[in-house]
Protein backbone atom coordinates (compact mmCIF):
# COMPACT_ATOMS: atom_id res chain seq x y z
CA UNK A 1 0.00 0.00 0.00
CA UNK A 2 1.35 3.40 -0.82
CA UNK A 3 0.86 5.79 1.61
CA UNK A 4 -0.19 9.59 0.77
CA UNK A 5 -1.06 12.74 2.36
CA UNK A 6 -2.63 15.09 -0.02
CA UNK A 7 -2.28 19.06 0.30
CA UNK A 8 -4.62 20.95 -2.09
CA UNK A 9 -6.66 24.78 -0.53
CA UNK A 10 -9.22 23.79 -2.66
CA UNK A 11 -11.76 21.94 -0.45
CA UNK A 12 -13.90 20.17 -2.81
CA UNK A 13 -10.75 19.73 -5.01
CA UNK A 14 -8.98 18.04 -1.96
CA UNK A 15 -11.68 15.77 -1.70
CA UNK A 16 -12.27 14.58 -4.75
CA UNK A 17 -8.77 14.44 -5.80
CA UNK A 18 -8.28 11.87 -2.79
CA UNK A 19 -10.91 10.10 -3.23
CA UNK A 20 -10.57 9.14 -7.04
CA UNK A 21 -6.63 7.92 -6.40
CA UNK A 22 -7.96 5.58 -3.35
CA UNK A 23 -10.30 4.47 -6.03
CA UNK A 24 -7.83 1.51 -7.08
CA UNK A 25 -7.05 0.41 -3.60
CA UNK A 26 -3.36 0.26 -3.92
CA UNK A 27 -2.91 3.89 -2.70
CA UNK A 28 -4.27 5.09 0.91
CA UNK A 29 -4.47 8.71 1.39
CA UNK A 30 -3.09 9.31 5.53
CA UNK A 31 -4.47 13.27 5.41
CA UNK A 32 -5.92 15.89 3.60
CA UNK A 33 -4.59 19.11 4.19
CA UNK A 34 -5.66 22.82 3.40
CA UNK A 35 -2.20 24.41 3.54
CA UNK A 36 1.68 24.03 3.67
CA UNK A 37 2.08 24.29 7.54
CA UNK A 38 -0.45 21.60 8.03
CA UNK A 39 0.89 19.62 4.93
CA UNK A 40 4.16 19.60 6.39
CA UNK A 41 2.92 18.48 9.54
CA UNK A 42 0.93 15.69 8.45
CA UNK A 43 4.27 14.41 6.65
CA UNK A 44 6.90 14.80 10.19
CA UNK A 45 4.04 13.26 12.18
CA UNK A 46 3.14 10.23 9.88
CA UNK A 47 5.92 10.05 7.48
CA UNK A 48 3.93 8.81 4.33
CA UNK A 49 5.66 7.96 1.24
CA UNK A 50 4.56 10.37 -0.81
CA UNK A 51 3.48 14.10 -0.37
CA UNK A 52 1.04 15.28 -3.29
CA UNK A 53 1.12 18.52 -3.20
CA UNK A 54 -0.60 21.78 -5.12
CA UNK A 55 1.62 24.81 -5.32
CA UNK A 56 -0.63 28.05 -4.47
CA UNK A 57 -1.82 27.81 -1.02
CA UNK A 58 -2.39 30.13 2.27
CA UNK A 59 0.95 30.41 4.42
CA UNK A 60 3.30 28.02 2.36
CA UNK A 61 3.62 27.03 -1.00
CA UNK A 62 3.94 23.38 -1.79
CA UNK A 63 7.36 24.18 -3.42
CA UNK A 64 8.13 25.81 -0.22
CA UNK A 65 7.35 22.64 1.75
CA UNK A 66 8.90 20.09 -0.69
CA UNK A 67 12.51 22.51 0.52
CA UNK A 68 11.86 21.53 3.89
CA UNK A 69 11.43 18.09 3.07
CA UNK A 70 14.72 18.00 1.40
CA UNK A 71 16.49 20.42 3.86
CA UNK A 72 15.37 18.01 6.95
CA UNK A 73 15.93 14.54 4.37
CA UNK A 74 12.70 13.27 5.09
CA UNK A 75 12.03 9.62 2.98
CA UNK A 76 8.98 11.45 2.00
CA UNK A 77 8.81 12.00 -1.71
CA UNK A 78 6.58 14.97 -3.13
CA UNK A 79 4.77 14.82 -6.25
CA UNK A 80 3.50 18.73 -7.33
CA UNK A 81 0.08 19.23 -9.00
CA UNK A 82 -1.15 22.30 -10.72
CA UNK A 83 -3.53 24.21 -12.98
CA UNK A 84 -0.88 26.57 -15.23
CA UNK A 85 2.72 25.81 -15.61
CA UNK A 86 3.77 29.28 -13.94
CA UNK A 87 6.96 31.10 -15.07
CA UNK A 88 9.81 29.11 -12.54
CA UNK A 89 8.03 26.88 -10.45
CA UNK A 90 9.28 23.93 -12.68
CA UNK A 91 12.91 24.62 -12.02
CA UNK A 92 12.30 25.80 -8.47
CA UNK A 93 10.77 22.39 -8.09
CA UNK A 94 13.57 20.32 -9.81
CA UNK A 95 15.82 22.25 -6.92
CA UNK A 96 13.24 21.72 -3.88
CA UNK A 97 14.06 17.77 -4.98
CA UNK A 98 9.97 17.13 -6.24
CA UNK A 99 10.13 13.90 -8.30
CA UNK A 100 6.62 14.36 -10.34
CA UNK A 101 5.08 17.77 -11.61
CA UNK A 102 1.62 16.86 -13.14
CA UNK A 103 -1.57 19.13 -14.17
CA UNK A 104 -4.26 18.56 -11.88
CA UNK A 105 -6.58 17.69 -14.56
CA UNK A 106 -3.69 15.03 -15.94
CA UNK A 107 -6.46 11.84 -16.73
CA UNK A 108 -7.05 9.97 -13.11
CA UNK A 109 -4.64 6.56 -14.94
CA UNK A 110 -1.83 8.98 -15.58
CA UNK A 111 -2.31 10.75 -12.17
CA UNK A 112 -1.92 7.49 -10.26
CA UNK A 113 0.47 5.94 -12.86
CA UNK A 114 3.14 8.69 -11.75
CA UNK A 115 2.21 7.92 -8.01
CA UNK A 116 3.26 5.06 -8.35
CA UNK A 117 6.53 5.12 -10.55
CA UNK A 118 7.62 8.02 -8.04
CA UNK A 119 6.75 5.73 -5.01
CA UNK A 120 9.36 3.28 -7.28
CA UNK A 121 11.59 5.54 -6.88
CA UNK A 122 11.41 7.03 -10.34
CA UNK A 123 10.32 10.69 -11.40
CA UNK A 124 7.10 11.43 -13.40
CA UNK A 125 6.71 14.84 -15.55
CA UNK A 126 3.71 16.07 -17.26
CA UNK A 127 4.89 16.16 -21.37
CA UNK A 128 2.88 20.07 -21.93
CA UNK A 129 4.90 20.97 -18.50
CA UNK A 130 8.27 19.71 -19.34
CA UNK A 131 7.95 21.27 -23.09
CA UNK A 132 7.19 24.79 -21.53
CA UNK A 133 10.41 24.44 -19.70
CA UNK A 134 12.50 25.23 -22.66
CA UNK A 135 9.92 27.65 -24.29
CA UNK A 136 12.35 30.96 -23.54
CA UNK A 137 15.94 32.10 -22.34
CA UNK A 138 17.17 28.74 -21.51
CA UNK A 139 18.38 27.79 -24.95
CA UNK A 140 21.99 25.83 -23.66
CA UNK A 141 23.44 27.27 -26.81
CA UNK A 142 23.09 31.01 -26.19
CA UNK A 143 25.99 31.96 -23.76
CA UNK A 144 24.65 35.59 -21.74
CA UNK B 1 -7.05 73.81 -33.67
CA UNK B 2 -5.58 76.77 -34.18
CA UNK B 3 -2.87 77.58 -31.48
CA UNK B 4 -2.69 81.05 -31.46
CA UNK B 5 0.49 82.22 -32.72
CA UNK B 6 1.56 78.85 -33.75
CA UNK B 7 3.40 78.03 -36.93
CA UNK B 8 2.02 76.13 -39.58
CA UNK B 9 5.36 73.95 -39.54
CA UNK B 10 4.72 73.59 -35.18
CA UNK B 11 0.92 72.83 -35.74
CA UNK B 12 1.94 69.88 -38.18
CA UNK B 13 4.58 68.80 -35.87
CA UNK B 14 1.94 68.65 -32.91
CA UNK B 15 -0.33 66.91 -34.92
CA UNK B 16 2.23 64.11 -35.97
CA UNK B 17 3.34 63.77 -32.28
CA UNK B 18 -0.36 63.66 -31.18
CA UNK B 19 -1.01 60.71 -33.65
CA UNK B 20 2.51 58.88 -32.36
CA UNK B 21 1.96 59.13 -28.21
CA UNK B 22 -1.49 58.25 -29.12
CA UNK B 23 -0.40 54.57 -30.38
CA UNK B 24 2.41 54.68 -27.42
CA UNK B 25 -1.00 55.45 -25.15
CA UNK B 26 -3.09 52.71 -26.68
CA UNK B 27 -0.53 50.09 -27.03
CA UNK B 28 0.76 50.55 -23.21
CA UNK B 29 -3.12 50.59 -22.41
CA UNK B 30 -3.93 47.23 -24.32
CA UNK B 31 -1.35 45.10 -22.42
CA UNK B 32 -2.33 46.90 -19.18
CA UNK B 33 -5.89 45.96 -19.35
CA UNK B 34 -5.17 42.51 -21.18
CA UNK B 35 -3.01 41.69 -18.37
CA UNK B 36 -5.51 42.62 -15.57
CA UNK B 37 -8.24 40.27 -17.54
CA UNK B 38 -5.61 37.53 -17.92
CA UNK B 39 -4.70 37.35 -14.16
CA UNK B 40 -8.65 37.95 -13.04
CA UNK B 41 -9.54 34.91 -15.80
CA UNK B 42 -6.51 33.07 -15.06
CA UNK B 43 -8.10 32.33 -11.75
CA UNK B 44 -11.47 31.70 -12.22
CA UNK B 45 -10.93 29.51 -15.14
CA UNK B 46 -8.24 27.40 -13.45
CA UNK B 47 -10.31 27.01 -10.26
CA UNK B 48 -13.82 26.19 -12.11
CA UNK B 49 -12.47 23.84 -14.57
CA UNK B 50 -9.91 22.23 -12.79
CA UNK B 51 -12.88 21.13 -10.04
CA UNK B 52 -15.13 20.21 -13.15
CA UNK B 53 -12.63 17.85 -14.43
CA UNK B 54 -11.75 16.16 -11.32
CA UNK B 55 -15.01 15.54 -10.22
CA UNK B 56 -16.27 14.57 -12.95
CA UNK B 57 -13.54 11.68 -13.59
CA UNK B 58 -14.36 10.64 -9.67
CA UNK B 59 -18.04 10.59 -10.90
CA UNK B 60 -17.18 8.42 -13.92
CA UNK B 61 -15.76 6.03 -11.60
CA UNK B 62 -18.00 6.18 -9.11
CA UNK B 63 -20.95 5.48 -11.34
CA UNK B 64 -20.26 1.48 -11.48
CA UNK B 65 -20.19 1.05 -7.68
CA UNK B 66 -21.89 3.82 -5.80
CA UNK B 67 -24.61 5.23 -7.82
CA UNK B 68 -25.70 8.07 -4.78
CA UNK B 69 -21.68 8.96 -4.60
CA UNK B 70 -22.01 9.49 -8.17
CA UNK B 71 -25.20 11.48 -8.21
CA UNK B 72 -24.28 13.88 -5.73
CA UNK B 73 -20.46 14.37 -7.40
CA UNK B 74 -22.22 15.50 -10.77
CA UNK B 75 -24.95 17.64 -9.40
CA UNK B 76 -21.82 19.52 -7.69
CA UNK B 77 -20.04 19.72 -11.26
CA UNK B 78 -23.59 21.36 -12.47
CA UNK B 79 -23.35 23.61 -9.34
CA UNK B 80 -19.85 24.53 -10.21
CA UNK B 81 -20.66 25.21 -13.66
CA UNK B 82 -23.49 27.18 -13.50
CA UNK B 83 -21.68 29.42 -10.55
CA UNK B 84 -18.79 30.05 -12.99
CA UNK B 85 -21.34 30.82 -15.74
CA UNK B 86 -22.73 33.66 -13.86
CA UNK B 87 -19.31 35.17 -12.54
CA UNK B 88 -18.12 35.22 -16.15
CA UNK B 89 -21.06 36.65 -17.55
CA UNK B 90 -20.70 39.66 -14.86
CA UNK B 91 -17.60 39.90 -15.92
CA UNK B 92 -18.46 39.84 -19.60
CA UNK B 93 -21.06 41.71 -18.85
CA UNK B 94 -18.64 45.00 -18.05
CA UNK B 95 -16.42 44.32 -20.93
CA UNK B 96 -18.87 44.69 -23.37
CA UNK B 97 -18.86 48.08 -25.10
CA UNK B 98 -21.74 50.46 -24.07
CA UNK B 99 -22.56 53.50 -26.10
CA UNK B 100 -22.67 56.73 -23.57
CA UNK B 101 -19.01 55.73 -22.25
CA UNK B 102 -17.46 55.55 -25.84
CA UNK B 103 -19.59 58.61 -26.14
CA UNK B 104 -17.32 59.92 -23.15
CA UNK B 105 -14.05 58.18 -25.02
CA UNK B 106 -14.88 60.24 -28.63
CA UNK B 107 -15.64 63.43 -26.73
CA UNK B 108 -11.76 62.89 -25.41
CA UNK B 109 -10.28 62.53 -28.70
CA UNK B 110 -11.89 65.21 -30.56
CA UNK B 111 -11.38 67.69 -27.68
CA UNK B 112 -7.73 66.68 -27.88
CA UNK B 113 -7.71 67.04 -31.55
CA UNK B 114 -9.17 70.52 -31.32
CA UNK B 115 -12.29 69.71 -32.86
CA UNK B 116 -15.94 70.39 -31.93
CA UNK B 117 -18.28 67.48 -30.57
CA UNK B 118 -21.89 67.72 -30.47
CA UNK B 119 -24.47 64.89 -29.56
CA UNK B 120 -28.13 65.13 -30.22
CA UNK B 121 -30.78 61.95 -29.38
CA UNK B 122 -30.38 59.59 -26.05
CA UNK B 123 -27.65 57.19 -26.17
CA UNK B 124 -28.80 55.37 -23.28
CA UNK B 125 -32.85 54.50 -24.21
CA UNK B 126 -30.72 51.51 -26.72
CA UNK B 127 -31.03 47.54 -25.86
CA UNK B 128 -27.51 46.38 -25.57
CA UNK B 129 -27.46 44.49 -28.76
CA UNK B 130 -28.00 47.82 -30.77
CA UNK B 131 -25.87 50.00 -28.27
CA UNK B 132 -22.87 47.37 -28.72
CA UNK B 133 -22.45 47.58 -32.09
CA UNK B 134 -23.22 51.55 -32.57
CA UNK B 135 -20.40 51.94 -29.93
CA UNK B 136 -18.12 50.49 -32.07
CA UNK B 137 -19.73 52.33 -35.45
CA UNK B 138 -19.18 55.32 -33.34
CA UNK B 139 -15.62 54.77 -32.26
CA UNK B 140 -14.22 53.54 -35.87
CA UNK B 141 -16.17 56.91 -37.44
CA UNK B 142 -14.40 59.05 -34.92
CA UNK B 143 -11.27 57.56 -35.15
CA UNK B 144 -11.61 58.56 -38.58
CA UNK B 145 -12.79 61.67 -38.41
CA UNK B 146 -9.89 62.81 -35.70
CA UNK B 147 -7.13 61.07 -37.94
CA UNK B 148 -8.54 61.50 -41.89
CA UNK B 149 -10.82 64.23 -42.06
CA UNK B 150 -9.40 68.09 -41.00
CA UNK B 151 -12.80 68.99 -39.77
CA UNK B 152 -13.68 71.38 -37.25
CA UNK B 153 -16.46 69.96 -36.27
CA UNK B 154 -18.33 66.53 -35.54
CA UNK B 155 -21.91 65.34 -34.90
CA UNK B 156 -23.33 62.95 -33.29
CA UNK B 157 -26.82 62.11 -33.92
CA UNK B 158 -29.13 59.44 -32.11
CA UNK B 159 -32.44 58.86 -33.23
CA UNK B 160 -34.76 55.97 -31.98
CA UNK B 161 -37.74 55.03 -33.89
CA UNK B 162 -40.47 52.09 -32.85
CA UNK B 163 -37.93 49.05 -33.25
CA UNK B 164 -35.45 50.57 -34.73
CA UNK B 165 -32.20 53.25 -34.40
CA UNK B 166 -30.01 55.39 -36.42
CA UNK B 167 -26.74 56.83 -35.89
CA UNK B 168 -25.12 59.19 -37.87
CA UNK B 169 -21.21 60.52 -37.55
CA UNK B 170 -21.07 64.23 -39.29
CA UNK B 171 -18.03 65.78 -39.93
CA UNK B 172 -17.43 69.21 -41.57
CA UNK B 173 -14.24 68.11 -43.55
CA UNK B 174 -12.35 67.65 -46.58
CA UNK B 175 -13.39 64.18 -47.55
CA UNK B 176 -11.47 61.48 -48.58
CA UNK B 177 -11.34 58.89 -51.16
CA UNK B 178 -12.85 56.33 -48.50
CA UNK B 179 -11.10 53.12 -50.02
CA UNK B 180 -12.10 50.67 -47.53
CA UNK B 181 -9.47 49.64 -45.32
CA UNK B 182 -9.56 47.32 -42.40
CA UNK B 183 -11.92 49.95 -40.64
CA UNK B 184 -14.74 50.08 -43.06
CA UNK B 185 -14.78 47.20 -43.53
CA UNK B 186 -14.92 45.74 -40.21
CA UNK B 187 -17.14 47.94 -38.91
CA UNK B 188 -19.38 47.11 -42.09
CA UNK B 189 -18.91 43.51 -41.58
CA UNK B 190 -20.38 43.86 -37.93
CA UNK B 191 -23.48 45.88 -38.94
CA UNK B 192 -24.47 43.31 -41.72
CA UNK B 193 -24.17 40.53 -38.88
CA UNK B 194 -26.55 42.54 -36.66
CA UNK B 195 -28.83 42.87 -39.42
CA UNK B 196 -28.51 47.14 -39.65
CA UNK B 197 -27.24 48.61 -43.20
CA UNK B 198 -24.29 51.39 -43.38
CA UNK B 199 -24.25 54.22 -45.60
CA UNK B 200 -21.23 56.49 -46.06
CA UNK B 201 -21.05 60.10 -47.93
CA UNK B 202 -18.53 61.65 -48.53
CA UNK B 203 -17.19 64.97 -50.47
CA UNK B 204 -15.57 67.94 -50.28
CA UNK B 205 -17.83 69.32 -47.58
CA UNK B 206 -17.37 66.74 -45.04
CA UNK B 207 -17.94 62.89 -44.55
CA UNK B 208 -21.22 61.14 -43.04
CA UNK B 209 -21.71 57.70 -42.18
CA UNK B 210 -25.45 56.43 -40.95
CA UNK B 211 -26.33 53.23 -39.50
CA UNK B 212 -29.60 51.98 -39.18
CA UNK B 213 -29.86 49.18 -36.98
CA UNK B 214 -32.99 46.96 -35.43
CA UNK B 215 -33.58 47.77 -31.66
CA UNK B 216 -35.72 45.88 -29.21
CA UNK B 217 -34.78 47.73 -26.43
CA UNK B 218 -34.61 44.63 -24.78
CA UNK B 219 -31.26 44.86 -22.26
CA UNK C 1 11.94 68.40 -25.99
CA UNK C 2 13.01 71.98 -27.67
CA UNK C 3 11.04 72.47 -31.03
CA UNK C 4 12.67 74.40 -33.14
CA UNK C 5 10.78 78.22 -32.79
CA UNK C 6 8.49 77.27 -30.97
CA UNK C 7 7.20 79.79 -28.36
CA UNK C 8 7.25 78.56 -24.99
CA UNK C 9 3.18 78.39 -24.65
CA UNK C 10 3.34 76.40 -27.44
CA UNK C 11 5.64 74.02 -26.00
CA UNK C 12 2.91 73.54 -22.97
CA UNK C 13 0.05 73.64 -24.88
CA UNK C 14 1.68 70.92 -27.08
CA UNK C 15 2.48 68.73 -23.87
CA UNK C 16 -1.23 69.53 -22.60
CA UNK C 17 -2.29 68.16 -25.58
CA UNK C 18 -0.16 65.10 -25.68
CA UNK C 19 -1.31 64.02 -22.28
CA UNK C 20 -4.65 64.87 -22.99
CA UNK C 21 -4.81 63.07 -26.11
CA UNK C 22 -3.17 59.37 -24.40
CA UNK C 23 -5.49 59.67 -22.05
CA UNK C 24 -8.22 59.35 -24.52
CA UNK C 25 -6.46 56.67 -26.72
CA UNK C 26 -5.53 54.85 -23.92
CA UNK C 27 -9.65 54.76 -22.67
CA UNK C 28 -10.31 53.48 -26.30
CA UNK C 29 -7.64 51.41 -26.24
CA UNK C 30 -8.64 49.43 -23.11
CA UNK C 31 -12.11 49.33 -24.24
CA UNK C 32 -11.10 47.91 -27.33
CA UNK C 33 -8.85 45.13 -25.75
CA UNK C 34 -11.54 44.83 -23.05
CA UNK C 35 -14.38 44.16 -25.55
CA UNK C 36 -12.26 41.18 -27.67
CA UNK C 37 -11.43 39.76 -24.91
CA UNK C 38 -15.21 39.50 -23.45
CA UNK C 39 -15.77 37.96 -26.99
CA UNK C 40 -13.55 35.40 -26.97
CA UNK C 41 -14.09 34.37 -23.28
CA UNK C 42 -17.91 34.24 -23.40
CA UNK C 43 -17.84 32.20 -26.59
CA UNK C 44 -15.01 29.78 -25.49
CA UNK C 45 -16.22 29.82 -21.58
CA UNK C 46 -20.30 29.87 -22.71
CA UNK C 47 -19.72 27.33 -24.66
CA UNK C 48 -17.63 24.89 -22.42
CA UNK C 49 -19.77 25.87 -18.99
CA UNK C 50 -23.32 25.27 -20.36
CA UNK C 51 -22.64 21.99 -21.87
CA UNK C 52 -20.55 20.97 -18.65
CA UNK C 53 -23.54 22.19 -16.47
CA UNK C 54 -26.43 20.40 -18.51
CA UNK C 55 -24.20 17.01 -19.20
CA UNK C 56 -23.88 16.78 -15.36
CA UNK C 57 -27.59 17.66 -14.77
CA UNK C 58 -28.31 14.81 -17.01
CA UNK C 59 -25.73 12.27 -15.40
CA UNK C 60 -27.07 12.95 -12.41
CA UNK C 61 -30.28 11.58 -13.68
CA UNK C 62 -28.70 9.03 -15.50
CA UNK C 63 -26.86 7.67 -12.12
CA UNK C 64 -29.51 5.57 -10.64
CA UNK C 65 -30.87 3.85 -13.67
CA UNK C 66 -28.72 4.08 -16.35
CA UNK C 67 -24.79 3.93 -14.93
CA UNK C 68 -23.02 3.02 -17.91
CA UNK C 69 -24.67 5.98 -19.67
CA UNK C 70 -24.12 8.22 -16.87
CA UNK C 71 -19.96 7.30 -16.82
CA UNK C 72 -20.38 8.16 -20.37
CA UNK C 73 -21.73 11.69 -19.86
CA UNK C 74 -19.26 12.21 -16.99
CA UNK C 75 -16.27 11.35 -18.96
CA UNK C 76 -17.79 13.44 -21.77
CA UNK C 77 -17.81 16.23 -19.51
CA UNK C 78 -14.56 15.54 -18.14
CA UNK C 79 -12.98 16.22 -21.41
CA UNK C 80 -14.76 19.20 -22.01
CA UNK C 81 -13.43 20.93 -19.45
CA UNK C 82 -9.34 19.71 -19.78
CA UNK C 83 -9.92 20.68 -23.27
CA UNK C 84 -11.33 24.86 -22.48
CA UNK C 85 -8.06 24.51 -19.71
CA UNK C 86 -5.87 24.03 -22.61
CA UNK C 87 -7.60 26.78 -24.53
CA UNK C 88 -6.88 28.88 -21.72
CA UNK C 89 -3.73 28.12 -20.98
CA UNK C 90 -2.78 28.85 -24.53
CA UNK C 91 -4.54 32.32 -24.19
CA UNK C 92 -3.17 32.91 -21.13
CA UNK C 93 0.58 32.94 -22.27
CA UNK C 94 -0.55 35.18 -24.92
CA UNK C 95 -1.00 37.76 -22.25
CA UNK C 96 1.91 37.77 -20.21
CA UNK C 97 3.58 41.30 -20.62
CA UNK C 98 7.58 40.62 -22.38
CA UNK C 99 10.13 43.20 -21.03
CA UNK C 100 11.04 43.86 -25.34
CA UNK C 101 7.19 44.64 -26.21
CA UNK C 102 7.26 47.14 -23.22
CA UNK C 103 10.86 48.22 -23.84
CA UNK C 104 9.34 49.60 -27.72
CA UNK C 105 5.97 51.09 -26.10
CA UNK C 106 8.00 53.05 -24.10
CA UNK C 107 10.69 54.14 -26.70
CA UNK C 108 7.50 55.30 -28.38
CA UNK C 109 5.93 57.23 -25.22
CA UNK C 110 9.20 59.25 -24.57
CA UNK C 111 9.68 60.20 -28.47
CA UNK C 112 6.16 61.49 -28.80
CA UNK C 113 6.84 63.69 -25.60
CA UNK C 114 10.51 64.99 -26.51
CA UNK C 115 12.35 62.74 -24.27
CA UNK C 116 15.38 61.14 -25.47
CA UNK C 117 15.37 57.79 -24.46
CA UNK C 118 18.48 55.15 -23.68
CA UNK C 119 18.49 51.59 -23.44
CA UNK C 120 21.50 49.96 -21.63
CA UNK C 121 21.68 45.86 -21.65
CA UNK C 122 19.78 42.99 -23.01
CA UNK C 123 16.30 42.95 -22.19
CA UNK C 124 15.98 39.32 -24.44
CA UNK C 125 17.75 37.03 -22.04
CA UNK C 126 15.62 37.15 -19.06
CA UNK C 127 13.15 34.44 -17.84
CA UNK C 128 9.71 35.13 -18.62
CA UNK C 129 9.14 35.27 -14.49
CA UNK C 130 11.12 38.30 -13.74
CA UNK C 131 10.56 39.52 -17.22
CA UNK C 132 7.05 39.96 -16.55
CA UNK C 133 7.52 42.11 -13.66
CA UNK C 134 10.28 44.72 -15.06
CA UNK C 135 8.14 44.87 -17.33
CA UNK C 136 5.17 46.03 -15.67
CA UNK C 137 7.88 48.34 -13.89
CA UNK C 138 8.95 50.06 -16.38
CA UNK C 139 5.34 50.60 -18.05
CA UNK C 140 5.01 52.88 -14.88
CA UNK C 141 8.04 54.42 -14.25
CA UNK C 142 8.10 55.66 -18.11
CA UNK C 143 4.62 56.57 -17.43
CA UNK C 144 5.56 59.23 -14.50
CA UNK C 145 8.55 60.12 -16.50
CA UNK C 146 6.40 61.06 -19.01
CA UNK C 147 3.79 62.59 -17.09
CA UNK C 148 5.66 64.05 -13.81
CA UNK C 149 9.30 64.64 -14.44
CA UNK C 150 9.79 67.31 -16.82
CA UNK C 151 13.30 65.29 -18.35
CA UNK C 152 15.15 65.70 -21.61
CA UNK C 153 16.57 62.26 -21.43
CA UNK C 154 15.32 59.11 -19.54
CA UNK C 155 17.66 56.02 -19.78
CA UNK C 156 17.12 51.97 -18.67
CA UNK C 157 19.66 49.98 -17.45
CA UNK C 158 19.66 45.88 -17.46
CA UNK C 159 22.03 44.59 -15.25
CA UNK C 160 21.90 40.78 -15.32
CA UNK C 161 24.10 38.76 -12.93
CA UNK C 162 23.93 35.01 -11.89
CA UNK C 163 20.66 34.74 -10.43
CA UNK C 164 19.25 38.55 -10.09
CA UNK C 165 18.50 41.07 -12.19
CA UNK C 166 18.52 44.71 -12.30
CA UNK C 167 16.44 47.18 -14.15
CA UNK C 168 16.77 50.83 -13.59
CA UNK C 169 14.73 53.86 -14.90
CA UNK C 170 16.47 57.36 -14.95
CA UNK C 171 15.58 60.53 -15.52
CA UNK C 172 17.04 64.09 -15.61
CA UNK C 173 14.16 66.01 -14.25
CA UNK C 174 13.18 68.29 -11.48
CA UNK C 175 12.28 65.27 -8.91
CA UNK C 176 9.11 65.23 -7.18
CA UNK C 177 7.65 64.85 -3.61
CA UNK C 178 7.17 61.25 -4.90
CA UNK C 179 3.97 60.73 -2.43
CA UNK C 180 3.05 57.44 -3.39
CA UNK C 181 -0.25 57.33 -5.53
CA UNK C 182 -1.76 54.02 -6.69
CA UNK C 183 1.20 53.77 -9.30
CA UNK C 184 4.08 53.44 -7.31
CA UNK C 185 2.13 51.34 -4.34
CA UNK C 186 0.78 48.74 -6.90
CA UNK C 187 4.63 48.47 -8.50
CA UNK C 188 5.56 47.72 -4.79
CA UNK C 189 3.42 45.47 -3.78
CA UNK C 190 4.50 43.24 -7.16
CA UNK C 191 8.20 43.52 -6.74
CA UNK C 192 7.61 42.69 -3.12
CA UNK C 193 5.05 39.58 -4.00
CA UNK C 194 8.10 38.53 -6.92
CA UNK C 195 10.43 39.11 -3.88
CA UNK C 196 12.05 41.70 -5.12
CA UNK C 197 13.52 44.96 -3.67
CA UNK C 198 12.63 48.42 -4.84
CA UNK C 199 14.39 51.41 -4.21
CA UNK C 200 13.30 55.32 -5.56
CA UNK C 201 15.47 58.51 -5.19
CA UNK C 202 14.44 61.69 -6.54
CA UNK C 203 16.31 65.09 -6.20
CA UNK C 204 16.75 68.54 -7.95
CA UNK C 205 19.07 66.22 -10.41
CA UNK C 206 16.18 63.79 -11.46
CA UNK C 207 14.74 60.43 -10.46
CA UNK C 208 15.62 56.80 -10.32
CA UNK C 209 13.76 53.79 -9.80
CA UNK C 210 15.83 50.84 -9.44
CA UNK C 211 14.41 47.14 -8.85
CA UNK C 212 16.21 44.23 -8.11
CA UNK C 213 14.91 40.66 -8.72
CA UNK C 214 15.66 37.17 -8.66
CA UNK C 215 15.81 35.86 -11.63
CA UNK C 216 16.08 32.03 -12.73
CA UNK C 217 16.40 32.45 -16.29
CA UNK C 218 13.44 29.70 -16.38
CA UNK C 219 10.75 30.26 -18.67
N1 LIG D 1 -14.17 61.19 -41.84
C1 LIG D 1 -13.32 61.00 -42.88
N2 LIG D 1 -12.82 62.06 -43.57
C2 LIG D 1 -11.97 61.88 -44.59
N3 LIG D 1 -11.55 60.69 -45.02
C3 LIG D 1 -12.01 59.59 -44.39
C4 LIG D 1 -12.90 59.69 -43.30
N4 LIG D 1 -13.17 58.44 -42.88
C5 LIG D 1 -12.47 57.60 -43.68
N5 LIG D 1 -11.76 58.30 -44.59
C6 LIG D 1 -10.92 57.73 -45.66
O1 LIG D 1 -11.29 56.39 -45.88
C7 LIG D 1 -10.19 55.53 -45.75
C8 LIG D 1 -10.61 54.19 -45.18
O2 LIG D 1 -11.00 54.28 -43.83
P1 LIG D 1 -10.79 53.03 -42.87
O3 LIG D 1 -11.29 53.37 -41.53
O4 LIG D 1 -11.38 51.84 -43.53
O5 LIG D 1 -9.22 52.83 -42.85
P2 LIG D 1 -8.12 53.67 -42.06
O6 LIG D 1 -8.76 54.60 -41.08
O7 LIG D 1 -7.19 54.30 -43.05
O8 LIG D 1 -7.31 52.57 -41.29
P3 LIG D 1 -7.87 51.64 -40.11
O9 LIG D 1 -8.01 50.29 -40.72
O10 LIG D 1 -6.84 51.73 -39.06
O11 LIG D 1 -9.18 52.19 -39.64
C9 LIG D 1 -9.22 56.32 -44.90
O12 LIG D 1 -7.90 55.94 -45.12
C10 LIG D 1 -9.46 57.75 -45.33
O13 LIG D 1 -8.75 58.03 -46.49
N1 LIG E 1 9.98 60.52 -12.65
C1 LIG E 1 9.36 61.38 -11.80
N2 LIG E 1 9.72 62.69 -11.75
C2 LIG E 1 9.10 63.53 -10.92
N3 LIG E 1 8.12 63.19 -10.07
C3 LIG E 1 7.71 61.92 -10.07
C4 LIG E 1 8.30 60.93 -10.93
N4 LIG E 1 7.70 59.74 -10.70
C5 LIG E 1 6.77 59.98 -9.74
N5 LIG E 1 6.77 61.27 -9.36
C6 LIG E 1 5.95 61.89 -8.30
O1 LIG E 1 5.47 60.86 -7.46
C7 LIG E 1 4.05 60.88 -7.39
C8 LIG E 1 3.52 59.47 -7.23
O2 LIG E 1 3.66 58.70 -8.42
P1 LIG E 1 2.61 57.55 -8.72
O3 LIG E 1 2.99 56.84 -9.96
O4 LIG E 1 2.48 56.72 -7.49
O5 LIG E 1 1.25 58.32 -8.90
P2 LIG E 1 0.76 59.17 -10.15
O6 LIG E 1 1.67 58.96 -11.32
O7 LIG E 1 0.54 60.58 -9.71
O8 LIG E 1 -0.66 58.56 -10.47
P3 LIG E 1 -0.94 57.05 -10.95
O9 LIG E 1 -1.49 56.37 -9.75
O10 LIG E 1 -1.95 57.19 -12.00
O11 LIG E 1 0.34 56.45 -11.43
C9 LIG E 1 3.64 61.58 -8.65
O12 LIG E 1 2.40 62.21 -8.52
C10 LIG E 1 4.74 62.60 -8.85
O13 LIG E 1 4.53 63.73 -8.08
MG1 LIG F 1 -4.25 26.34 -4.72
MG1 LIG G 1 -10.17 53.92 -39.70
MG1 LIG H 1 2.16 57.04 -11.99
Amino acid sequence: MIRVVVAEDQSLVLAALSALIALDGDIEVVAQTRDGAAALDAVRRLSPDLLLSDIEMPGMTGLEVADIIQAERLKTRVVIVTTFGRAGYLKRAMAAGVRGYLLKDAPPEMLTQALRQVAAGGKAIAPELAASMWDAGDDPLTDR
Amino acid sequence: ASGAGMANAAIRERNRLLLVSQDAARQLAALAERERIGRDLHDLLGRTLTLVSIKAELAARLAGRDPVKAEQEMRDVAQAAREALVEVRAAVTGMVASLPRELDAARLACSAAGIEFQVEGRPDTLGQGAGAVLAMVMREAVTNVVRHSGAASCRILIATQPGRVQLSVTDDGNGGSMIEGSGLQGLRARVAAAGGTLLINSGSAGTEVVVTMPDTGAP
